[in-house]
């Protein structure tokens, strides 16, 4: 119990932060139309390609050739999901661009 | 926790900025006529927060290393992305989106393979007997989500891509289960091993269970619920995405990686709902499969129509109404749709294509498919406003469509499609349905609308059918 | 920044708590379905975050003293706001909520006032040779704003309850703007003092400056535009209690605050935008005036109706509508509509209410008038069902409304009120309008529906017309 | 430029829940209906009340008569905003309780 309270403690902007975001994320898209699904499944299948920064992280201070070959593998894998993404999604988009709702 | 620098304050900054730009371009993405932006925007945000990474980031006072390295292998990445995703067919898009999201899922798990050894070292030097702490459960959780999530999609995407079957048997199930379980075990026994254990086998053989978790989580669920599935591994590569903003006390990766989970959960069962079933349903693999009404089909006949029949009939119109289902993506008869439509219109008949949400496979399937041949987008209307018009319309023509016009979604309580909405076709004063056979949908139900006495059946391949249609109006 | 105890941890998880219910409050109030229980929410957060600051709170390891009279005053306050809520007429609410508002604000700036010399000793001890700290940021904004919140929704809650009339001069909004200047002024030079300058009169004199431009703010605008104003006051105070926030590192009070801040600065938005106004419009004070149609007046003629060719027009109808506006509400009529309506219903004629959303002075204020006066809920129709059946209804009753039925919206793109949605009277066999005389109402404009041929005019206060008509009815 | 960044280094977890906050403000209540404007204005009015907090801090660590009496005062003042914000606003809200969108 202590060290529940405790870990809330020391994390509590963090958690705040994330409860937040968590509802954030569900408010946002909460009235998204059907035909958008999957515009926007791709749209944020980009996002979390965010983890591309680890990857760039754990590269610049590689120590051993391992780990910095396994770091440039993850980086062009991270950059593949980032970059893919996005001109995938703006590629649906295109599509629909003369449709108003 | 780093201290005060120049650069360390500009460097979350460029955080603060990028998570405030990834939520305005989640938000932009969910309307219509913003959404292009929307993509722009969480675009922008993310190159800011790559840039400033390279440029500012600082881990115990040294700066980021093996710039060109690194630079290489953005520029390697961001061409194969830019080519694989402008060279892939629309209607492949969902194989496209499965593959880079199975990419995010490795590099997260790449990362966590990496990071490990460094924290065993770490807490052994600071003399820990065990490593459970917090920066082990990011480590493990996301190896553990990002494998799976990896492993998973690559499944969808062959699945997706014809090149392997479902594979369905109770005992699959339960295998899942068990690997769930022996993962969660797992990764608690490994916190408690000692830090320096010189050798690494525990980890590699706990993110080589989660891959096979991966492929057993997606192999029995059914080819067409791909869309979903990849929905949700979306949200669980969000959700490793986060773990790393843990480990990295990274709020764009933090923010980032919540705002995805969150989102892509609710997306995921916002989808689910517009096919009117619940997530588990679609995981566990069973829709409703024969439902009340199925027997009684036998006693009921089916009307056929010739096709100078159907040419005389559509040449005549006034206002024609194409509801296009699956079976014109498979059959790939999209132009030849296009034709017919143009065919008809030049005879001074109005044609419109009346468009479900949920016809296809994916959603916003139709509009896709019938923007690849070129059919203008006035002419493609949303459900409700077409069934507005159904009224005063003289021939609805259903190709390959089945479910999404199926009355049973609106008569039949007992019916598992029950609720949701569908095309009324039956309000138009004729029925053309051409399917290559009596054979149920996606919901593998029977359809009473095909045995209506409005209703006639033009039997055969939705590209073979329309082109003989073609030539035999161009022929009157 | 206080150091990890069990107490601290709870009280802080209490706080977190507390803050998740205010968001989903706010979520809830915002559906009809939900709204009650969302308040409901928000109070319980309220409650709980009351009592783990009583029962946990620690300052210097000092925890909370004091205790009986903080009880008492709880209880004193608690037992005055609920026999005020409850005693209050449901029409008089906006000058309650004014006044609750305005005690938030002055609960605020007490707070700032009293926190500011402990601030002064502690910096002066601290050696600082000026005050220029967040602190004291924090402190002097919650004062400045929080007594603008005061005076402002005191003046607000005069006005709303007839006491005082609107002071319009363009020299005060001269007054007004040099007040502002000066208060902010003030505040950077008491930054700039020494922290024990002995002497408090700085803030007391910042404090009464702050009260004066609360006045003067609010002074020169419409009694009509109080409810407007309210809400920009009310999300004025949420700012205040965000300062609050700061100064205690109070994450209830900080989030608590912010919401207020930002929801109410949008609902003050989406009020002004649902009457077709500006905010800046409205602080302004300027309505568009005389439009361009209001010369064409004078040439046309107004048809008048007696009471008894009314009495027989309505009882021998199907079916009528009645259009409720400002009118009725300041005749307080509202009892012998509902008469009216009984009477005719007993007669066999189907009346119903139209209820236009800005119809009256503050939002839902038709739906308190007519509730007060027992009109069950299934006969108030919104705008737009009410406009689909104003086709078949035989009489439209527009009594004390004006602008909600103003053609120019629709059709006179010079009209200030274009674009705002109305109630399309003129749809109707017949219309009656109850009013005073030809007079203008709240956006000052003509009116050309009282010049159509369709319609009557049956002059005089509503309270008076409608007894005579409902005696007429009677008599028939 | 040092000073603001060292402000925003120090705060960084505050002011991302600020601009966190804010952001989920607007999207909560951006579709509300008309009708429930004054309930919704009456509601978060309660809400700020909770300032209290603030007053009840103060007073339960007043030193001086004066600021006891003071503290007193906006201990009253801030429950009067809550107490009676929810209570009208339960009031109102029973004025709708039949109506349903
Ligand atoms: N859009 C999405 O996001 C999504 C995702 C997953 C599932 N779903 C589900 O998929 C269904 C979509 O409904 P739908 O009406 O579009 O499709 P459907 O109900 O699956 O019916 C498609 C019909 O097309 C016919 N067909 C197949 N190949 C053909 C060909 N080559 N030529 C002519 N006809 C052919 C089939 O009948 P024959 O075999 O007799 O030819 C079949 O009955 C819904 O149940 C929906 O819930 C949608
Ligand atoms: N609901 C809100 O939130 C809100 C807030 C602020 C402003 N507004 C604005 O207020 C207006 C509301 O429209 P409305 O049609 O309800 O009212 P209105 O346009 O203000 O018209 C009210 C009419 O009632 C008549 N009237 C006044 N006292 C009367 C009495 N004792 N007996 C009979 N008639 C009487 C007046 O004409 P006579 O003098 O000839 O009798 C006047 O023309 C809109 O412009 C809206 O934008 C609304």
């Amino acid at each position: 119990m202590t060290g529940i309270l405790q870990f809330f403690w020391d994390n509590k902007d963090l958690i705040f932060i994330i409860i937040l975001s968590v509802y954030l994320g569900i408010e946002v898209i909460s009235h998204v139309p059907a035909v958008l699904h999957t515009p926007l499944m791709s749209g944020s299948n980009a996002i979390h390609g965010v983890v591309i920064i680890g990857a760039i992280i754990v590269m610049g201070h590689a120590e051993s050739t391992l780990s910095l070959i396994l770091g440039f593998l993850a980086v062009i894998l991270g950059t593949l999901n980032v970059v893919g993404g996005f001109v995938v999604t703006d590629r649906m988009l295109e599509m629909f661009k003369k449709k108003k709702k | 926790m780093e201290t005060f620098t120049i650069q360390n304050s500009i460097l979350e900054l460029s955080y603060l900025g990028a998570s405030v730009l990834f939520i305005l371009g989640l938000k932009k993405l969910s309307h219509p006529t913003t959404a292009r932006a929307g993509n722009l925007w969480a675009a922008g945000g993310m190159t800011a927060a790559i840039l400033f990474t390279i440029l500012f980031h600082e881990k115990e006072g040294a700066s980021i290393g093996n710039i060109p390295w690194i630079l290489a292998a953005l520029a390697i990445g961001s061409f194969l992305g830019w080519y694989a995703s402008v060279k892939v067919k629309m209607t492949a898009m969902p194989q496209m989106v499965s593959i880079f999201n199975g990419m995010g899922g490795a590099c997260a798990a790449l990362i966590s393979l990496m990071e490990f050894p460094h924290l065993q070292t770490e807490l052994a030097l600071a003399g820990d007997s065990h490593m459970f702490t917090g920066p082990a459960v990011a480590i493990l959780l996301g190896l553990m989500i990002g494998s799976v999530s990896f492993a998973g999609s690559m499944i969808a995407f062959l699945k997706l891509d014809g090149r392997i079957g479902d594979i369905k048997h109770p005992i699959l199930r339960i295998v899942n289960l068990t690997f769930l379980v022996v993962l969660l075990i797992a990764l608690v026994i490994i916190m408690l091993i000692q830090p320096v254990s010189g050798n690494n086998w525990p980890i590699y053989l706990f993110a080589l269970a989660a891959l096979i978790y991966g492929v057993t989580f997606v192999m029995p669920i059914g080819g067409a619920d791909m869309p979903v599935v990849i929905s949700l591994l979306n949200s669980f590569t969000g959700v490793a995405a986060a773990m790393g903003g843990f480990l990295y006390d990274n709020q764009a990766m933090l923010t980032g990686g919540i705002l995805v989970g969150s989102s892509g959960t609710i997306l995921t069962i916002l989808m689910c709902n517009a096919m009117n079933r619940s997530l588990l349903n679609v995981i566990i693999g069973a829709f409703g499969g024969a439902s009340g009404s199925g027997a009684e089909a036998a006693d009921k006949t089916v009307k056929e129509i010739s096709l100078s029949d159907s040419a005389v009939l559509l040449s005549y119109s006034q206002k024609v109404y194409i509801v296009p289902g699956y079976g014109l993506a498979v059959a790939q008869a999209q132009h030849l749709c296009h034709d017919l439509d143009n065919l008809l219109t030049d005879k001074g008949v109005e044609v419109k294509y009346a468009i479900h949400p949920v016809a296809g496979r994916m959603p916003g399937h139709m509009n896709v498919l019938l923007a690849e041949a070129d059919v203008p987008y006035e002419k493609l209307v949303e459900m409700e406003d077409a069934n507005n018009e159904m009224g005063n319309t003289d021939v609805v023509v259903v190709i390959g469509a089945n479910d999404v016009v199926n009355p049973a979604a609106e008569d039949d309580p007992t019916s598992p499609i029950y609720g949701m909405p569908i095309i009324k076709a039956l309000d138009a004063r004729n029925i053309i349905v051409i399917k290559r056979s009596m054979a149920a949908g996606y919901a593998a139900i029977p359809n009473n609308l095909f045995y209506h006495a409005k209703n006639r059946m033009l039997f055969g391949d939705a590209k073979a059918v329309l082109q003989k249609l073609v030539a035999e109006i161009k022929s009157l």
